[in-house]
């Protein structure tokens, strides 16, 4: 194999050199890869914003039978964002974002509740299939003490003493070794994310692998 | 070929519960060993032929006919081939579908947020008529916020305040406002200068007004920038990369990464930590929490960032509702705990002989579970 | 009133999309996937908002020759640069995203290897994020430390190699010991966000309606 | 003392270039490091080895996007390059979501390359992303010639020698998919327990813990999880003789256990010279920065 001949291999391994060059410092490369991907991104953002949203929500939709007259309502909430182009006109953009706001609020509620909070904390039921042995006993004690000292930790209104104040010490410590385990967890993906972008440089482009 | 009637091979047919209609839920059992597939027919009151509905999946024994009218009577019969022998069952009444008003398996649910309700409006009164007795802990990250804003003046550097990458709908981003609204008053009164880019044009026009009203507040309405606070991307890693390019021309003294992360968090942290700025993050993204504690000076962790939104404005009716929310967690230690009571209990004295807690705890573990699904 | 009835609005949409949560039967059951349609088209607005912010500030940029003004420039060719090949992709063919159309391989090209670039970043960042982080200054830290170098190693057949039992133990710190936190930190963050929901659509908090 | 307070201080710029060369260097000069196969990886080979020709196709599906292709793109390799070598006829199916159609793609340009005597349409197909998910997964089990109709190329299902009597999962031998997404678990619900076909996956090291549990109650064939299954894989190849190109996934196992081992061995001496440091400052009674 032998060095790429393709325009937008070099294209992509240039950019991919300046984007690492401010590992070492800030520079004129850096700067020129960062606005090229801006600008492409911001692009690339409105041919999806006609190729997904306006092309099949609204333009089909409302021009091609059936017609779906009522998405006229959401489209002119959503016209009303406009009003910041004006000084005069600007609180218009309170009455979509308080729909707006409000709907996803009011989704969230039932929706955490339901599948965050109860789930988990069904989750955390200690059923008798949990204490097979003894082994499982114990790990089964772990996470429910794991789950209360952390809850107690979370807690915002109760002074810190007697037996809280300990609860919430072990309550970290049980935070600490969860925050070290994902750490650790990710490190090897983020490993192989570099050998991707690596085995792209010395083999695509540089052909030497 | 030749039919069997065997009576093992049963089938039934009801409502499909907690629905909006048009749905008759099938229900297949004992199921012939070698079956190979099961066909499911139908004969709509009046008619005088079955129409084929489609194959009930095997392992599940379980089909939703979604193709029903609401109020048509409909019998249903179910054929399990083998390679020898096709099994016929059919159910002996007619079932029909029909639309619920209340969804009951999502009763928890209901209790849940009727309780946190009440709960919230009741220790807003309270608050309301004794603001000094709420106590609520102290956040380190919260205290440390003015003084990061008042080292980056020192120093004459802006402050860099990035609300995350998700939308406005996201708690996170709303609580990052909150806490906006908080370092844009005292950067407005140290006369330094807040640069804030965006991922969502809604959140940077909020982001806008939060800020202006800031510095009214502070008695600086001239002294704000509307071209500090704009949009960059609404692309992850080029949203990334336009951060960090900030970063380092920039070189604000002090970051506040407050809001919904994904994995660009460590990207923002290591660069910000390389300029040497003081950082405050806080995150209700859990995943992205260790990274921001590994990097940043200080973090609010999780719900810390909405008890601090509500702590921020000292109003009693917000710290009424930090209250709220603590005894919520109260409650669920507690069903929890009756968990593990039940759970020891069945574990050490035996399930078989004690039908009366497991009864008991069966029911409790049914209604979460149903809630779950 | 320009604050009043925003706040009206927020509680009865709030609400009824609560309610309809609980009553399937009609209009009620079909009201979120409907008020979602809705919700995109609204957004596909607001991103108006943000490209007009963008391309403004870098036309400001470039009019009163600021400082590094060009990269303004360098800015514009990569957004037209974008949207050419998406308008001459749509006008050649109905499916954009097919292998083969412009703008595909114009995404493939350019778009996907700065990304991953970016993303590659991490294994930088997480190396040097914890040489400065993992230091024993306390119990809290030692445990994040230890916690975290038994997953890393326990992860590489190198683990197996050192001691068989570290994977074991590896993979008992991550089924067992960090659930419970874990699933302390969702629940927390949950009733956080379900208690920032009320207090909006209570009308208690309008911060972001300022 | 002192080296350890200059080490304490160390610009990050070293560790960067540490990272850079530790990955680098592995690549170019590989070591491939003995990698020892382990069950799930060696029932996967097993199973596609002892395949005959009229044992039916074997279907490999890429449900995998630039992000994860270092660890699966080894994989889609070793196992189409085991295939081909071996005269057994694979499909490939490029994803259940449209945007994993470009990896296939490029696996496709690699073999045409790799084998130039092997024929397109007879010893091996290409098909496209058909939408539906699910759906297409229940289809197969139905019709696979309706289901997708053309090949990637436009070429009409019935013009293609290889698919000849390829109906259903009753014609194909075992489902291969190569995952960073949940597809396995979709592939299990609807093809293996529905029509009972044999599902065996090549999965990122992230999501490899939790399909476990499927690989013990024998619901999959095997799996290769990460660089490390992909690297076994390639073992296995070698040792049976067959072709493993520059063995991808082992030289980048090399890489990776590299970096790892870097990262820890900076954390320890890390250690080491903040108590050394910090002992000496005791002594001397400097006051220590906040940190």
């Amino acid at each position: 194999m032998s060095i790429s001949t393709s325009i937008w291999v070099w294209i992509a391994a240039l950019l991919t050199l300046m984007i690492y060059s401010f590992l070492y410092k800030e520079n004129p490369f850096y700067r020129l890869a960062e606005h090229i991907f801006m600008g492409l991104s911001i692009g690339y953002s409105v041919v999806i914003l006609w190729y997904n949203y306006i092309l099949p929500r609204i333009y089909e939709p409302l021009f091609f039978p059936p017609h779906q007259w009522s998405l006229i309502f959401p489209i002119l909430i959503g016209m009303m964002t406009f009003g910041i182009f004006s000084e005069k006109y600007n609180w218009l953009i309170k009455y979509p974002l308080a729909v707006y706001v409000a709907g996803y609020a009011g989704v969230q509620i039932p929706l955490q509740l339901q599948t965050m909070i109860l789930r988990q904390a069904e989750a955390s039921f200690l059923t008798p299939d949990k204490f097979t042995s003894l082994f499982s006993s114990f790990n089964a004690l772990l996470i429910f003490a794991g789950l209360v000292t952390t809850l107690i930790y979370f807690y915002f209104s109760a002074k810190r003493e007697h037996g809280l104040g300990g609860a919430s010490q072990v309550g970290i410590i049980f935070i600490m070794i969860a925050f070290g385990a994902a750490f650790g967890y990710t490190v090897m993906a983020r490993i192989s994310l570099l050998i991707g972008r690596m085995q792209f440089l010395l083999q695509d482009w540089l052909g030497i692998m | 070929m030749i039919f069997l009637l065997i009576l093992s091979f049963t089938i039934s047919a009801k409502d499909t519960p907690d629905d909006a209609g048009g749905s008759i839920t099938i229900n297949v059992y004992n199921i012939p060993e070698g079956t190979e597939q099961i066909e499911l027919y139908r004969l709509t009151k009046g008619d005088t032929l079955f129409e084929e509905v489609g194959l009930i999946p095997i392992f599940k024994g379980e089909l939703d006919d979604a193709t029903v009218t609401d109020g048509v009577l409909y019998l249903y019969k179910a054929t399990a081939l083998t390679p020898d022998t096709v099994y016929v069952a059919e159910i002996k009444e007619f079932a029909s579908s029909s639309p619920e008003w209340f969804n009951k398996s999502r009763t928890s649910v209901l209790l849940f947020i009727a309780l946190f309700w009440v709960v919230i409006l009741v220790y807003i009164q309270l608050a309301k008529k004794n603001p000094e007795g709420l106590f609520i802990r102290k956040l380190p990250p919260l205290e440390a916020m003015d003084e990061a804003v008042g080292r980056a003046t020192e120093m004459g550097k802006p402050v860099l305040y990035v609300p995350g990458i998700e939308y406005i709908t996201d708690a996170g981003t709303l609580a990052s406002i909150t806490i906006l609204a908080k370092v844009g008053r005292k950067v407005a009164e140290y006369e330094t200068r807040i640069i804030n880019p965006h991922f969502d044009p809604i959140v940077m026009t909020t982001a806008q007004e939060t800020l202006k009203n800031a510095f009214s507040e502070a008695g600086r309405p001239d002294a704000f920038n509307k071209d500090d606070v704009f949009y960059l991307t609404s692309e992850q890693f080029g949203f990334a990369a336009g951060v960090d390019g900030i970063m380092l021309r920039e070189r604000p003294g002090a970051i506040f990464l407050q809001g919904y992360f994904y994995a660009e968090s460590l990207i923002l942290a290591e660069t910000g930590y390389s300029i040497g700025a003081i950082q405050i993050a806080g995150t209700n993204a859990t995943t992205q929490l260790p990274f921001f504690v590994a990097a940043c000076d200080y973090v609010l962790l999780g719900e810390e960032m909405f008890a601090a939104s509500a702590y921020i404005s000292k109003e009693p009716r917000l710290l009424g509702s930090i209250k709220g929310s603590d005894l919520a967690k109260s409650v669920l230690l507690v069903l929890i705990g009756v968990g593990v009571i039940f759970g020891t209990f069945a574990a050490i004295k035996n399930v078989a002989g004690n039908p009366v807690y497991m009864e008991i705890f069966d029911r409790i573990l049914e209604f979460l579970a149903r809630t779950a699904e | 009133m320009k604050k009043r009835v925003p706040l009206l609005i927020t509680f009865i949409t709030g609400f009824i999309i609560i309610v309809s949560f609980f009553v399937p039967h009609r209009p009620f059951g079909q009201l979120e996937t409907e008020t979602l349609i809705w919700y995109a088209i609204i957004f596909a607005f607001t991103l108006v908002i943000g490209v007009d912010s963008l391309v403004r500030l870098h036309i400001k940029h470039i009019r009163k020759r600021k400082k590094g003004w060009w990269y303004s420039i360098v800015f514009f060719a990569g957004f037209f640069y974008c949207l050419t090949i998406g308008i001459i992709s749509l006008i050649q063919t109905p499916n954009i995203f097919q292998p083969g159309t412009v703008f595909f391989y114009g995404y493939e090209t350019i778009l996907i290897p700065l990304q991953a670039t970016m993303f590659a970043l991490l294994a930088f960042f997480v190396a040097s994020a914890s040489y400065r982080a993992f230091r024993a200054r306390n119990i809290e830290a030692t445990l994040l430390l230890i916690a975290a170098v038994i997953v890393m190693i326990g992860r590489v057949p190198a683990g197996y190699k050192l001691w068989p039992k570290l994977p074991v133990i590896a993979n008992w710190i991550f089924d067992v010991l960090q659930i419970g936190a874990m699933r302390g930190i969702l629940i927390g963050v949950a009733l956080g966000a379900v208690a920032m929901s009320l207090r909006l659509i209570l009308g208690i908090e309008r911060t972001y309606l300022s | 003392m002192k080296f350890w307070q200059r080490f304490l201080n160390l610009d990050r710029k070293w560790i960067f270039l540490g990272i850079g060369l530790v990955v680098i260097i592995p690549l170019l000069f590989p070591l491939r490091l003995p990698v020892k196969p382990s069950k799930p990886v060696i029932d996967l080979f097993n199973r596609i080895d002892t395949l005959g020709v009229d044992n039916g196709v074997v279907w490999v599906v890429t449900d995998f996007d630039p992000g994860t292709m270092p660890e699966l793109m080894p994989m889609t390799m070793s196992v189409l390059r085991h295939c081909l070598t071996k005269g057994t006829p694979v499909v490939l199916h490029g994803g259940l979501w449209p945007a994993y159609i470009g990896m296939a793609k490029m696996a496709m340009d690699n073999i045409a390359v790799e084998f130039p005597d092997k024929k397109i349409g007879e010893d091996y197909v290409f098909l496209g992303y058909i939408p539906g998910v699910t759906a297409v997964i229940l289809a197969i089990g139905i019709d696979i010639e309706t289901t997708f109709g053309t090949d990637y190329y436009g070429v009409p299902y019935d013009s293609l020698p290889m698919m000849e009597g390829v109906k259903n999962y009753e014609d194909i031998s075992i489902i291969v998919d190569i995952s960073g997404t949940r597809s396995p678990e979709y592939w299990l619900m609807y093809g293996q327990q529905r029509y009972g076909v044999d599902v065996g996956i090549g999965c990122t090291a992230v999501s490899a813990p939790s399909y476990y549990t499927f690989l013990q109650s024998g619901q999959f064939v095997g799996m290769m999880g990460g660089l490390k299954g992909a690297a076994e894989y390639e073992e296995l190849m070698e040792r049976y003789g067959y072709p493993t190109g520059r063995r991808p996934a082992t030289v980048g196992m090399d890489a990776q256990s590299f970096g790892h081992l870097l990262i820890v061995v900076l954390v320890i001496l890390g250690n080491i010279g903040y108590f050394i440091v910090r002992r000496g400052e005791r002594k001397v009674g400097i006051e220590r920065r906040k940190e």
